[in-house]
């Protein structure tokens, strides 16, 4: 029996290799758009974001006439599929998004290991690819059709410590807590550089494991350490909502930065009282004068999403879109080497308004986002902006 | 029968004890090439340690343990094995979810380390005949009658080459034809392949008939050895022991 | 000295909650020699239920503590019916099946997961302090609503403790435990004990996820965390063993405190994993395992 | 018998490697691997059940494989078998000291050790930077000449294995092993050693991981300790639970059917998870012998008809 089973076996298997062998995916007027993000585990709430923001950008593209290009008119339809936050997920998805779906253009892709993967395969494969990878080994004159899609540590660290320094001169020491992945590694490396630079002696720096629920021991360690700041670099905001509230009841008090804090509700849902005046370089703030309807459109919509208002990490999925409409039209051409060429000289209308595509100094070769620095505080529980730092190149790019 | 040649095994003031509780204290006791011996004493009397003592599953918290004078006192069981010294249990010695034939294969695989696969069958083929097990070979052995069973754990012991083959409660359970049958078997073994045999048994008219020589333990320690017929009029063992049973 | 008790404290702190995490655990698997990976998900439901109630009752003009008690014994209720369904449903027929039990609570922990995340969403949510401020013991800081949940903890540890060795039931359940054949022999019924045992494990583990609701971050995956460092607590113990899951908790609630205190938290986690390993190596049944 | 089977068997294999090369590359191939590779780690995991034990380090054990493989083609750049080999024989080495350690501990202190083994190893890659640390090991590409049959060398080198581990599991090994599980005084008691024979079983199931885990990180070009967690082994244990452990077939069952579930169920979102772990659920309720015991069950009914 067996024989009878290897048999059986044998013709399913082979039945489902041929049904997907057979596979192929209609490119008609819709240009299909992947998303490599987390739709599950802790990460969960960035991915559903993004996936809500992109979508939203290819409905505004639709109702204002689509994307012109040699006559034809094409649209955006948007393709998530969860990356789980590994490498090997990544690759699943990488492997879905490029063979199955003859994905041409990552629409943006999140976490350090799974955009890596994805990587390995786009740049192969002549597919053009944003993403929110923060290490500086992923752009490069090597990786022609990779795009960073958000401010990453290297243009946000330097200025807003900057700003906190000038901000409390007193400030001498800090002490460093990363979460233990890549993203936390890679925010050490420049924090320790953008601290030194100011001046500000590094007491210590210390790594946790995602997933951590109980932060008692670390607080006791950084408050024993006694600095006048703290820095919890990428620690996302209800970690570092609990690591305030713990350093709080251990006594401590401080200057408090989260670098790549990226929202408000985390870090008052588990900080409470203790997050008051906590300075973030990566979240923003939708409330004040300043702000467009549009901008509060989409903050409401990712909240409804979500639950949580937008952060920087899910704009760069908008902006992204809004990208390559631009690109296309300007190079006329749904080629991703065509479109790739030109996307570092146009601009387009992003959430932070006009901005473009630059970073040549920095790492060899125009692949990095250039919208402003926003640094937040906090004032109780709410998110203020105390400084919007515009990027000197697209300043020039703009002419003003 | 023999019992002039010097003795396999051999026990030099072997003991054990489990926290403040003594099973066994002091025992001398050898055992000879092609003796079958049996071991007897009331429940709690230290067979069991006694047993699980000189196949190496227990190691001594006292005295030393000798096989062929060489001393072995806390070698592992397998080793224990390899020296010729095999052991089934009393509750449940084989491998239920087996064949009869696998079973008794396990034991000839224990004998020839090394050797190929044939050789190994054909020992296994030979322990099943000598048991009379040939006819229910391809049986799942957990699903055979408990008579059976007995046979076959014997059969796996066998087939490991013994020189010394102990015996667990081999009768308990069994009916008078099925015991007839296994005491036959026992001394058809040990004619053919000259191994002694160490009983452990409760029911005495079997240990009487078939034993050439008896141990009565008692309170862990040794309190009588010899023939059947002494064993049967020594007054301590009356006393400790058969005495209620020859009341009835 | 100071840095010392801090240290202390801590351990104690942190230890109470996987204490009565860990004493589900072990609960089960001395009952029904299960290994329920399951057992977080009841941990979340009531956390999650305290921190989407609490606000609601509020906004219906409760006070404080009163929508906390209504959210607390709604969690909890929750909780512990589905655990009983989860039991008369599936774990029923998997009783002394470590496999088929173990793949059966991790297909249940997938499913539960991608549930909350659906229903709850992802969004990290927290529960206003029940009871504000901090009490100085010894001069070190502690704030008193750990404190009182540290309290609780123990409480309920007790508790548990006086209906395993006082009363019947504890007593069967632990006969059971010991030779559940045997039990049955002694006329124990032994379906009925195995019901009883697991909801009152889930009731232990909805109590600590409502309880620790107030002073952590309550996500879909809040159990996740627990569930490893309980069971590690429950294999340092012994499994089956009470005694054992508790000084397990308390020993992994120290390495963290002291090994987040002197090396680095990633470091201590890692220290955990390898003196389980050790500790099973030189004992391995656990430190008070019987068998 | 056995022969028949063996031989069956590698025509089934010559039939899938005809199939999978005679496909264009593309999701379906990729989708071969990863069920091939699936197959292998459930294949592992049920090669210790022969010995009655839950091996959690399997995952460990493909991890190492992976990151064997990896060393080997990225750092020291040897040929592709030997980096593969090389793999396979990395998570043997520690197979052998780790079963050697752990395996006098059984049921379900073994299983957590393995548990905690596995992320032990993981925690130790995101600190090795030579390891790549958190962010992992890019650029483990197979050879040019491979490119196109990857998908027929991935099948060949699985089924092949998967014939060898049978062959293992029907000599006189295997049975020893089974008889461990079944009643390991009584094996030890007829003169096996019953620690080292487990210890064995371990090492073989140990370079079948291994060897999975070098596939895979072939296959994917990029691995990362994130890959490696302790759901890899949750995952094999599913396959082996849907497809059946009974049946050396099973772990090909389970793999084939929960690997198209999930490439189904992908972009669910969070419905994935619900979706995956209702196939786990229902199926280990509904058929508590897996789809093999389902097919032999009703073949035998068959037979029995036919006989009567």
């Amino acid at each position: 029996m067996i024989r009878m089973g290897t048999k059986t076996s044998t013709a399913f298997f082979v039945a489902c290799v041929m049904s997907l062998g057979t596979q192929a995916a209609s490119a008609d007027e819709v240009i299909k758009l992947g998303l490599s993000v987390p739709l599950s585990g802790a990460g969960a709430n960035w991915g559903i974001g993004s996936q809500w923001l992109c979508e939203e950008a290819a409905r505004e593209i639709k109702a204002g006439g689509g994307v012109k290009v040699g006559g034809k008119t094409y649209n955006y339809q948007c393709v998530a599929y969860d990356n789980k936050y590994n490498a090997a997920e990544g690759t699943k998805v990488a492997q879905t998004l490029l063979r199955r779906d003859n994905v041409k253009f990552i629409g943006g892709s999140l976490g350090t290991a799974p955009v890596r993967a994805l990587q390995s395969l786009t740049e192969r494969e002549g597919v053009l690819l944003f993403n929110v990878a923060w290490g500086a080994s992923i752009k490069g004159p090597d990786y022609p059709l990779t795009f960073t899609q958000m401010n990453t540590p290297n243009e946000i660290l330097f200025p807003l410590i900057k700003f906190v320094k000038s901000a409390n001169p007193a400030m001498q020491t800090v002490a460093l807590l990363n979460p233990n992945d890549a993203t936390g590694q890679d925010t050490e490396k420049i924090a320790r550089k953008a601290w030194e630079s100011v001046g500000v002696k590094v007491l210590s720096s210390d790594w946790y494991e995602r997933g951590t629920t109980e932060f008692q021991p670390i607080a006791t360690k950084l408050a024993g350490v006694k600095p006048d700041a703290v820095d919890l670099g990428a620690a996302p905001p209800s970690d570092a909502g609990s690591v305030f509230r713990e350093l709080k009841a251990a006594g401590w008090k401080g200057v408090q930065v989260v670098e790549v804090g990226t929202g408000a509700e985390g870090l008052v849902a588990t900080g409470r009282g203790a997050v008051d005046k906590t300075y973030m370089g990566a979240a923003v703030t939708f409330d004040g004068p300043n702000v467009t309807a549009r901008q509060k459109e989409l903050n409401a919509g990712v909240q409804k999403a979500t639950g949580e208002s937008m952060n920087a990490v899910q704009i760069g999925f908008y902006d992204s879109v809004m990208a390559l409409k631009a690109a296309m039209e300007k190079a006329q051409s749904i080629e991703p080497k065509a479109v790739a060429k030109v996307l570092p000289e146009i601009t387009f209308p992003s959430v932070f308004g006009t901005a473009g595509f630059g970073g040549q100094k920095t790492y060899g070769s125009p692949q990095q986002i250039l919208i402003p620095v926003i640094v937040t505080q906090m004032n109780g529980d709410k998110l203020v902006e105390v400084q919007r730092i515009e990027s000197e190149e697209l300043k020039q790019r703009l002419g003003r | 029968m023999t019992g002039r040649t010097d003795p396999i095994l051999r026990t030099d003031k072997i003991g054990r004890r489990y926290g403040g509780l003594v099973a066994v204290a002091d025992l001398d006791m050898e055992i000879r090439p092609g003796e079958i011996l049996g071991l007897i004493g009331p429940n709690g009397a230290g067979k069991s340690t006694t047993f699980n003592l000189i196949s190496g599953f227990v190691k001594p918290s006292q005295g030393r343990l000798f096989m062929d004078g060489v001393d072995v006192t806390g070698e592992a069981p397998h080793r224990m094995c390899r020296r010729g010294m095999v052991r089934t249990f009393q509750h449940g010695s084989l491998m239920p979810s087996m064949t009869v034939r696998e079973n008794i294969l396990i034991g000839a695989i224990g004998a020839l380390r090394g050797k190929v696969r044939s050789q190994r069958a054909a020992r296994a083929e030979h322990a099943a005949h000598a048991l009379g097990l040939t006819h229910c070979l391809d049986e799942i052995s957990g699903n055979l009658p408990h008579g059976l069973q007995r046979l076959v754990s014997i059969a796996i012991a066998y087939a490991a080459q013994p020189r010394i083959l102990c015996l667990d409660e081999p009768l308990t359970g069994l009916n008078q034809t099925e015991l007839a049958n296994v005491l036959d078997v026992l001394r058809h073994i040990r004619d053919e392949s000259g191994c002694a045999i160490l009983l452990v048994e409760h029911n005495m008219k079997a240990v009487m008939q078939i034993c050439e020589r008896i141990i009565v333990l008692h309170h862990g320690q040794m309190l009588a050895s010899g023939a059947p017929l002494d064993i049967r009029t020594n007054e301590q063992v009356i006393a400790a022991y058969l005495g209620k049973r020859h009341a009835q | 000295m100071q840095t010392l008790l801090q240290l202390i404290l801590t351990g104690l702190q942190i230890g109470s909650v996987y204490m009565l995490f860990s004493l589900g655990l072990t609960l089960i698997f001395g009952v029904m020699k299960i290994v329920n990976f399951a057992h977080g998900q009841f941990f979340t439901l009531s956390a999650m239920l305290v921190a989407v109630l609490v606000p609601w009752l509020l906004m219906q003009g409760l006070p404080l503590s009163a929508a906390f008690g209504l959210a607390v014994l709604g969690g909890i209720a929750a909780s512990v019916v589905l655990g009983m369904l989860l039991y008369q449903f599936a774990f029923r027929f998997f009783q002394r099946d470590l496999a088929g039990s173990f793949i059966l609570s991790v297909g249940l922990v997938l499913l539960f997961e991608g549930a909350f995340l659906h229903y709850f969403g992802g969004a990290v949510r927290s529960v206003p302090p029940i009871i504000d401020g901090t009490v100085s013991i010894f001069g070190t800081a502690v704030t008193l609503q750990r404190l009182i949940l540290c309290l609780v903890a123990f409480g309920f540890t007790f508790a548990l403790y006086w209906v395993l060795t006082r009363t019947r039931l504890g007593k069967a359940m632990r006969a059971v435990a010991i030779d559940h054949e045997a039990a049955m022999l002694q006329g124990i019924p032994y379906k009925r004990i195995a019901f009883h045992a697991f909801a009152m494990a889930t009731f232990l583990g909805a109590v600590a996820g409502a309880i620790m609701a107030p002073i952590s971050t309550v996500t879909p995956t809040v159990g996740a965390d627990y569930l490893v460092k309980g069971f590690i607590a429950v294999i340092i113990g012994g499994l089956g063993s009470v005694p054992g899951a508790i000084v397990g908790s308390l020993f992994i609630a120290f390495i963290e405190s002291f090994g987040g205190y002197y090396v680095d938290p990633s470091s201590a986690n890692m220290a955990i994993f390898v003196l389980v390993m050790l500790i099973l190596l030189l004992r391995p049944k656990g430190l008070m395992g019987n068998g | 018998m056995d022969k028949r089977v063996l031989y069956s068997g590698a025509g089934a294999v010559a039939l899938l490697c005809v199939a999978t090369a005679a496909m264009t590359a593309g999701y379906g191939t990729n989708l071969v691997c990863w069920i091939a590779i699936a197959v292998l780690t459930a294949a592992s995991l049920r090669f210790v059940m022969l010995i009655g034990e839950l091996n959690f380090a399997t995952a460990a054990f493909v991890g190492l494989g992976a990151y064997g493989a990896g060393v080997a083609t990225t750092v020291m750049d040897w040929p592709f078998l030997l980096c593969l080999l090389f793999g396979g024989m990395v998570a043997v080495v520690v197979g052998l000291v780790f079963g050697y350690v752990t395996l006098r501990t059984k049921g379900p202190y073994f299983l957590l050790i393995g548990f905690a083994f596995t992320e032990v190893v993981r925690l130790i890659y995101t600190k090795v930077h030579w390891l790549g640390g958190n962010s992992g090991m890019v650029g483990i590409f197979p050879p040019r000449y491979l490119d196109a049959w990857l998908p027929t060398f991935v099948v060949a080198v699985v089924g092949v294995l998967l014939l060898a581990l049978y062959a293992i599991e029907k000599s006189h090994f295997g049975k020893t092993c089974i008889a461990i599980r079944d009643n390991d005084a009584v094996v030890q008691s007829v003169g096996i050693n019953v620690h080292m024979t487990k210890v064995a079983c371990l090492c073989v199931a140990a370079f079948a991981a291994g060897i999975a885990g070098g596939l895979s990180a072939y296959v994917n070009n990029v691995i990362s300790p994130g890959d490696f967690g302790f759901l890899l082994s949750t995952f094999a244990l599913a396959y082996l639970k849907v497809g059946g452990e009974d049946n050396p077939l099973g772990p090909v069952a389970g793999a084939v059917l929960l690997v198209l579930l999930a490439s189904v169920a992908m972009g669910m979102g969070a419905g994935e998870h619900v979706f995956y772990g209702m196939a786990i659920v229902l199926s280990v309720l509904l058929m508590p012998k897996g789809i093999t015991g389902l097919i032999q069950r009703g073949w035998e009914m068959r037979r029995k008809r036919s006989a009567a």
